[in-house]
């Protein structure tokens, strides 16, 4: 072992005989200095601007109708009550039916999770296709489907009618997660193009020296790898999908209606005066699953998209 | 020797570019034959293409006596070593190894043993359970070989293997390689810019330049008889100094003349092709200039403009003659810049190219 | 030789075969929705289809009568309007947050959640949580009010003329946030040295943003551009939950003027013309864009 | 019978809407069927185009509540609706209807295609004594004193006129004062006869006069929805509010009475002439035989004597059968049914009118009462381009 | 000579990580002093502390005699050249050059005549209006040190700033610093991890390992008398040959013996250091070994595993009582695998060190 002392002395030259006066170690650095008010207000101020509205909505369904006609939406409640939540999950009325969201809760769930699983598969697929296997026109018909996502949903409702009656697959749940995975094929396949194609050509060309085919290259070597973008595909389709109103009512049948058509119910059945507390409430619970979705992925959701999105 | 593989007018676009123009290339069994070119010659394209992984746009390409252009590239017999290593980040290194095997539906007792022969000529048994991210450089580029040996082919391809790898790591591995070709005894084809590794480990070295084959030959005639400009300057470090002139005679002597100056040629290899009045290059390769000692007949004045010791070389940069001339000598020796010497030139040794064909007469 | 290699040559269709039965689903949905859809809107935008499309012609009439229209020309300008603003504000706040986040500050992660949290609510929820904040009753103007200052008037959901900042408060509210994350991994991609470089020449850090760093995050830029725009110009749940075009017309959007004309007003031929103007639209801003990036872009690599 | 689920779609979603539905259901579900509720809130503008765009995608419901008018006209003539001739025949519904321009409504090419359930009209004026009361002025007996009254409503802090902001409200308000003030042949000359001239002359300025004075009372409602609207006429925040007899509803679910809390004055005061618009139910045409069986007793049973009675009790409106007994009925329905028994009726201009025009009349009067730069003359001459181009 | 940058008792740690610990440098005025080791052992990281960029966790700097510990960067007069070059992209190149004076607010005139010189000396006077996307690896690595060369300043700082070229134009490049520094005369600190370019730029080079320097000097002294086995295995290419084993005497002589064999160590420079039983490491390089020719009075055998040749040099891979031994030899003699060939040590050139405190002896 190298003696540092005898280092010192021997090879790093004579330490002149200057005191070791004046400034030393770290520059001191004041935690209230004008750089941080300026930063740190400004985040507190654009912090209170995103927080405000979580804040009226949650203290809100707290409150009941009272207090709400009294005071003003910024006030915490006095007497809290539970209420207007479970008015909103298990008894609010919609015309006859007066299960609140609950029954929307469970549709939901039955049209994010084949919708969020079918499209990213295909999206998946292709956008591996394109980065890998590419073939002529295959940029082409790229192109196409990038910019088929300026196109306002509106437009393409009464094409899609048409053709899902054709197929004899309208009001079904299959002709429901065919439309998500339509509508969210051209970013999705953008996000993994990007992303297969910053992954090393190189890991590709050895997979198929070793004989790995189109599917076991996917399979085997590239879906490993992305769990990034996988993450952030999924957290874009299930808010999308679970946020989704107009495909969810014009394409499925009453039986399957999604949770924000209940909440829309619920919401625009105005029975005297708005329920505001329970509209709130609603409104939190319908908007749910995807905030625990965003907060319990959240920073992969940064490396994804920087990975997926930015190398353009 | 039969040849192993065979390039015949092979030709690659990318859309209007060409970067392949009729090459025509014969390698033989067992040879070790390294591409050496500098970056963006089409070395990649041309081992990819070999491989399998670029689709020709002319010409075939055979790999024993089989005509493969068509062929898929695990059906071409050949193993194939990236410069990123390319290892399956969340395999293990076993895994790595045998995914190939799998593939291809070899027996799982066969995959053992192939595994287990591969990881022993390499030395990476105790490596078998980690995955690549556990792995330093050169044992991932280790593995890497690894997974071209299991698959038991005729034909290596090593695209730039070690330019990943810092100098230490770099040489260490040059040496496995080599090894491991004299004991195996496959054909190799390794594509490289880096001039020591080709020096050091071909049998036979292809210069390539914008996707011509400038010289095909062994490491020796390379160095000491380049074919043309292009292969004198692109070997050697630092590279062959260069002097523009043209060729004299007086009386019975040929000189070569630059700058007025005159360098007797009666050494040359070939002094019969120097024609009085012909301009051309003078080359002469750093170690071949002498400095202050064994001069030979001829006796230059020059003074040190730079001194780069190495180590083990010492490099002097002198002025001379208003051209600037690296000379390379015993790393004990050392100049202050600044300080005049004598030159002498080995012209027994140095190359003498057409001004206008830039090829060696 | 060389006839024998052609002859060898399999068939181009059967080449990558895998890969283009992979691509059916994306093949069939650019073909027959994307191009197929749109060939069929701008087709049936000629006819005088009321509930159900049918082929009786009628020229440019519907277009004419779509120009004439106030609502029409009240959602364009809206759309101008929102959309331009939406643009500046979205990159500008973005932006700014992302510099902020990337100061090496404290409780990011926090930070990073509270901006991003509203993208996951859908512009339904976005549009009525907003529509009671601004509710000039028991909102902001009311809480205003009640502290004092009781001429204090912020109804912008109630006032026609500044309605669509109204709508743009909560669209930015809601989207920033992915703006903001976009921006952050651009920043980070920013080499570690050019911040040195420019730390050692002495530039203050807001010119090193303006001349250095904005500049080098053009395919950043270009990124976020196409995600917003592609929203804005779909822009109909949020106004639809928040004022549902009112008061009045005053916050009509294309996208509604499209589906109220083909479903409320059982004018199938009227929305299909709106339809095909907001696809010209849109292909007037994409193309020389996708020009420039796909087609300027092969050859400047 | 065998049980038949059968889906019937509406939009009926407010507090007493939804209590007239169960009516229907129960006289339904009596019949040994059930119904399946399929409401879609957020008015018709909201639940048309899903009711549409099934029908059309080829999933039908089994019964589907429309305006009746010409909704439903195309889907008829493109054979995706049922032909309910036999029924209607085997029920006399063309002796017991009443007044008969309801089912020539539903009417097409000789067959009927719709069961009408209710008649709502449009004109009528509530108003709220409290209101009045507080202002401390009379309970005005018609537009003009209402008008005059306003200005003491203001300064009591009452709004006079609520109007929410849903489009249909406005143009719906319109028609109303054109009625009242331009008259029944003026109105039929407009809206029948789409007589561009009379829409652009001087009865129809007056009208457009009051439709400002309206504006101008309006000023302060700041609500949405209709009932919102209603509610603050309920309240007493608002002074009166021009809606359809469905308001009524809304009145009885608050408790209140009508006379003593609320005024009503159909045709505001002036004009005493209802319309007869309202709501029928179709039948998609279905493959499934117990569907369609389903769907004939349904439409039996919307007819029947005493599900008209219990539905158009809650639901606020007319019954669409002249033979029922209305003992039960308030104030303001036995004045309507007055004016009923009197033919002083007209049609509705969802009868009238298409889609179409009623959307471009919708958007000019909703930008009319939210936009007080706009003049009545323009607002008049473009009402005179729309009655030209309208069809 | 004075000292122009002074390090003292420097600290500095990531969270828990001490990258540098106690670090004491003295850098004379006009010196060229190259910082070397291998990846991650605090190089950037002590340049940085020099630049300003990172805070000292304790520690004083001094810059011509000022205490800069808590100056900006901008003002300690200094400038700094990256591996990365760090050229701002979407600026000209000229603006590249100015753009930091402008900021400071020097006269336009003034700023005209800087960038004006420094293009001149760095001949980039051709790519002033091009933008750094339209220049090669070398140019803008060129334009990075005029960016420093403006500044007007007293010390350089380059970071690794030829790591990111190819060999050739590295080589181009070292020497046109080397005349920089030459003709400047500037205080130059230079990070590198290749020890070519140390010892070739060097006056004195520091080598470190884990934060802490282990060797200060000259090259020659490094290269021929390094300090500890560290910096011996470090320093040269191929590395020293290594033998471990013990002193032995043998009546009068004394031996250094391993694997059985016998060295004579007579020769050694400081044999008196050598007591008898002491367990040392025998390090020689490669070019101080001896093949059949010139061997002196000791004489070993040995066979060639494998050769090397590498144009002007020779390397071989010897196998001798059971080490491998790497050896230099003149590029023109070859000797084919599997030889048997004859050895000599230098031992006058070689170095021994202690096996435990793998010092030098
Ligand atoms: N996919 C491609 N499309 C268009 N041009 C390409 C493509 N791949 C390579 N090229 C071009 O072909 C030429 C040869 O490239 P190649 O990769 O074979 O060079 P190389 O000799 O391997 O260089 P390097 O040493 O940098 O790896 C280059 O000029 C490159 O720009
Ligand atoms: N910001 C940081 N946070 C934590 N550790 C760091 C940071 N920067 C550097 N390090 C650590 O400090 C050590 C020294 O890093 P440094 O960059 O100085 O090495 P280096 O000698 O320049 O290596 P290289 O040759 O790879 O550039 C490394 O172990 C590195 O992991
Ligand atoms: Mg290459
Ligand atoms: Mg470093």
């Amino acid at each position: 072992m190298p003696d540092t002392i005898a280092l010192k002395n021997t090879d790093t030259g004579i330490v002149t005989d200057k005191t070791l006066s004046g400034p030393r170690g770290p520059k001191p650095k004041r935690v209230i200095s004008p750089r941080n008010i300026m930063l740190y207000g400004t985040l507190f101020v654009a912090a209170a601007y995103y927080l405000l509205p979580l804040y009226v909505m949650i203290v809100t369904s707290l409150k009941g109708m009272p207090e709400i006609r009294l005071g003003n939406i910024f006030s915490p409640p006095v007497e809290i009550t539970f209420e207007p939540w479970v008015k909103a999950w298990a008894t609010a009325c919609t015309g006859l039916n007066c299960d609140g969201l609950s029954r929307g809760f469970w549709n939901s769930v039955r049209i994010t999770v084949p919708s969020v699983v079918g499209s990213i598969a295909i999206a998946s697929v292709n956008g591996y296709a394109l980065a890998n296997w590419r073939f002529k026109g295959s940029e082409l018909f790229f192109s196409i489907l990038v910019i088929g996502a300026f196109i306002p949903y509106q437009v393409m409702i009464y094409p899609i009618v048409i053709v899902l009656r054709e197929l004899g697959i309208y009001g079904t749940l299959t002709g429901l997660i065919i439309v998500h995975s339509i509508f969210g094929m051209p970013i999705l396949t953008l996000l993994f193009r990007n992303y297969f194609a910053s992954l090393p050509q190189e890991l590709f060309k050895a997979a198929r020296i070793d004989g790995a085919g189109f599917w076991q290259i996917f399979l085997k070597i590239m879906v490993p790898m992305s769990l990034p973008i996988f993450v952030v595909a999924m957290i874009l389709q299930v808010t999308g999908i679970w946020n989704d109103f107009l495909f969810g009512v014009v394409f499925t049948r009453p039986e399957y209606y999604p949770m924000t058509v209940q909440l829309n119910n619920i919401v625009n059945s105005v029975q005297g005066v708005k329920e505001y507390n329970v509209n709130m409430a609603a409104t939190i619970l319908t908007g749910l699953v995807p905030l625990v979705v965003y907060f319990v992925s959240g920073r992969l959701f940064v490396r994804g998209i920087a990975a997926g999105a930015v190398k353009g | 020797m039969n040849s192993s593989v065979s390039i015949k007018d092979l030709s690659l676009n990318f859309g209007a570019v060409s970067v392949l123009k009729d090459l025509n290339l014969e390698i033989n069994d067992g040879e070790f034959l390294v591409l050496l070119g500098s970056s963006g010659c089409g070395k990649s394209t041309l081992l990819n293409c070999i491989a399998g992984l670029l689709d020709a746009s002319d010409g075939q390409i055979f790999i024993k006596g089989k005509n493969v252009t068509w062929e898929e590239p695990k059906d071409r017999g050949i193993g194939m070593v990236f410069q990123s290593y390319a290892l399956y980040p969340q395999m293990t290194v076993e895994k790595n190894l045998s995914f190939g095997l799998q593939v291809a539906k070899i027996p799982q007792p066969e995959i053992d043993k192939r595994v287990a022969r591969a990881s022993e000529i390499l030395q990476i048994q105790p490596l078998l359970k980690r995955k690549p991210a556990e792995l330093s450089g050169g044992q991932r580029q280790r593995v890497a070989i690894g997974r071209a040996l299991v698959r038991d082919v005729d034909v290596f391809l090593f695209d730039e293997p070690l330019s990943n790898l810092d100098a230490k790591l770099r040489s260490e591995l040059r040496v496995e390689i080599k090894r491991l070709h004299q004991s195996l005894k496959n054909t190799m084809i390794y594509v490289t810019h880096d001039q020591i590794e080709a020096l050091t480990l071909a049998d036979r070295i292809a210069i390539m330049k914008s996707g011509i084959i400038q010289q095909l030959a062994d490491p020796t005639t390379i160095y000491n008889r380049p074919r043309n400009l292009f292969v004198a300057g692109f070997i050697g470090s630092p590279s062959m100094n260069f002097l523009r002139g043209e060729i004299t005679k007086q009386g019975e002597q040929t000189f070569f003349t630059a700058n007025g100056v005159n360098f007797s040629v009666a050494d040359y290899h070939t002094p019969e092709v120097l024609q009085a009045g012909r301009k051309v290059i003078l080359g002469v390769r750093p170690e071949h200039v002498k400095v202050n000692e064994n001069l030979g007949a001829e006796v230059h004045d020059a003074t040190v403009d730079i001194e780069e010791p190495m180590g083990a070389d010492n490099l002097l940069w002198l002025k001379h003659a208003g051209h600037t001339m690296s000379v390379r000598i015993n790393g004990a020796r050392r100049f202050n810049p600044g300080s005049a010497v004598k030159l002498g030139f080995d012209m027994s040794l140095a190359s003498i190219f057409d001004a206008e064909t830039e090829l060696r007469l | 030789m060389t006839g024998q290699a052609k002859a060898g040559r399999p068939n181009q269709l059967l080449r990558n075969l895998n890969s283009k039965i992979a691509s059916i689903p994306m093949i069939l949905t650019a073909l027959v929705i994307f191009l197929g859809g749109t060939v069929w809107t701008v087709f049936y935008s000629f006819t005088n289809s009321k509930l159900l499309p049918r082929l009786s012609f009628v020229g440019f009439d519907q277009y004419k009568r779509l120009w004439a229209a106030p609502r029409w020309i009240v959602s364009i300008e809206n759309l101008a309007v929102y959309g331009v603003l939406s643009l500046i504000f979205s990159l500008v706040i973005g932006f700014v947050l992302a510099a902020l986040m990337d100061q090496k500050i404290r409780f990011e992660n926090t930070f990073r959640t509270i901006f991003l949290y509203p993208f996951a609510l859908s512009f339904i929820v976005t549009g009525l949580v907003w529509q009671w904040v601004l509710n000039p009753e028991f909102g902001i103007q009311s809480v205003v009010r009640s502290l004092g200052w009781t001429s204090f008037t912020f109804d912008p959901l109630y006032t026609p003329s500044i309605v669509i900042y109204g709508v743009l408060i909560a669209a930015l509210w809601q989207g920033t946030g992915l703006v903001m994350c976009l921006m952050l991994a651009g920043l980070r991609g920013i080499d570690e040295d050019i911040w040195k470089a420019s730390r050692v020449d002495g530039i203050p850090m807001w010119k090193t943003y303006l001349f250095i760093v904005i500049p080098m995050m053009r395919p950043v830029f270009i990124t976020t551009l196409v995600i917003i725009a592609s929203g804005i110009v779909k822009v109909y749940d949020l106004v639809v939950a928040q004022t549902s075009g009112g008061p009045g017309i005053s916050s009509e959007v294309p996208a509604k003027y499209v589906y109220d004309y083909m479903f409320q007003a059982q004018n199938l031929g009227q929305g299909f013309a709106a339809s095909t103007m907001m696809l010209v639209t849109v292909a007037i801003i994409i193309v020389p864009w996708a020009y420039l990036e796909f087609g300027g872009g092969r050859k400047r690599a | 019978a065998d049980a038949t689920d059968l889906e019937v779609t509406h939009w009926w979603t407010s507090g007493g809407e939804a209590a007239a539905v169960a009516e229907l259901a129960k006289a339904f579900d009596a019949t040994g069927n059930k119904w399946v509720d399929g409401a879609i809130a957020g008015s018709g503008g909201t639940a048309r185009p899903i009711m549409i765009s099934r029908i059309t995608g080829g999933d039908p419901m089994g019964a589907t509540q429309f305006n009746h008018g010409r909704q439903a006209e195309e889907l008829v003539q493109a054979g995706l609706m049922r032909d309910l001739t036999d029924v209607a025949t085997a029920e006399h519904w063309k002796d017991i209807i009443r007044p008969s321009s309801l089912l020539d409504s539903c009417t097409i090419d000789g067959k009927i295609y719709c069961a009408p359930v209710n008649i709502h009209s449009w004109q009528w004026l509530w108003l709220s004594n409290a209101a009045f009361k507080k202002a401390g002025v009379e309970v005005p007996k018609n537009w003009d004193e209402f008008v005059a009254a306003a200005p003491a409503l203001e300064k009591a802090g009452i709004v006079p006129l609520a109007v929410g902001g849903q489009p249909w409200q406005a143009a719906g308000a319109f028609d109303v004062l054109m009625v009242a003030i331009a008259g029944k042949d003026t109105f039929h000359k407009v809206f029948k006869d789409k007589d561009a001239e009379a829409a652009a002359g001087p009865e129809i300025a007056k009208v457009f006069k009051a439709a400002d004075d309206a504006r101008k009372m309006s000023k302060g409602s700041n609500v949405q929805d209709w009932n919102q609207a209603t509610n603050l006429v309920i309240t007493g925040k608002a002074g009166g509010q021009i809606m359809g007899d469905w308001a009524q509803g809304e009145f009885q679910l608050a408790g209140q009475k009508a006379g003593s809390d609320y005024t009503c004055l159909p045709g505001l005061g002036v004009n005493e002439i209802i319309s007869t618009g309202g709501d029928a139910f179709y039948f998609p045409l279905l493959k499934d035989e117990a569907k369609s069986k389903a769907q004939d007793v349904l439409a039996k049973t919307l007819l029947d004597p005493k599900t008209q009675v219990a539905f158009n009790l809650k639901k606020g409106s007319l019954p669409v059968r002249g033979d029922v007994d209305l003992a039960a009925a308030n104030d303001c329905m036995k004045k309507g049914l007055d004016i009923l028994a009197k033919g002083n009726v007209i049609e509705g201009t969802d009868q009238l009118l298409s889609a179409d025009s009623q959307k471009q009349k919708e958007d000019l009067f909703s930008e009319f009462f939210a936009n007080p730069s706009m003049t009545p003359e323009a607002a008049q001459k473009r009402f005179a381009e729309i009655i030209a181009s309208a069809d």
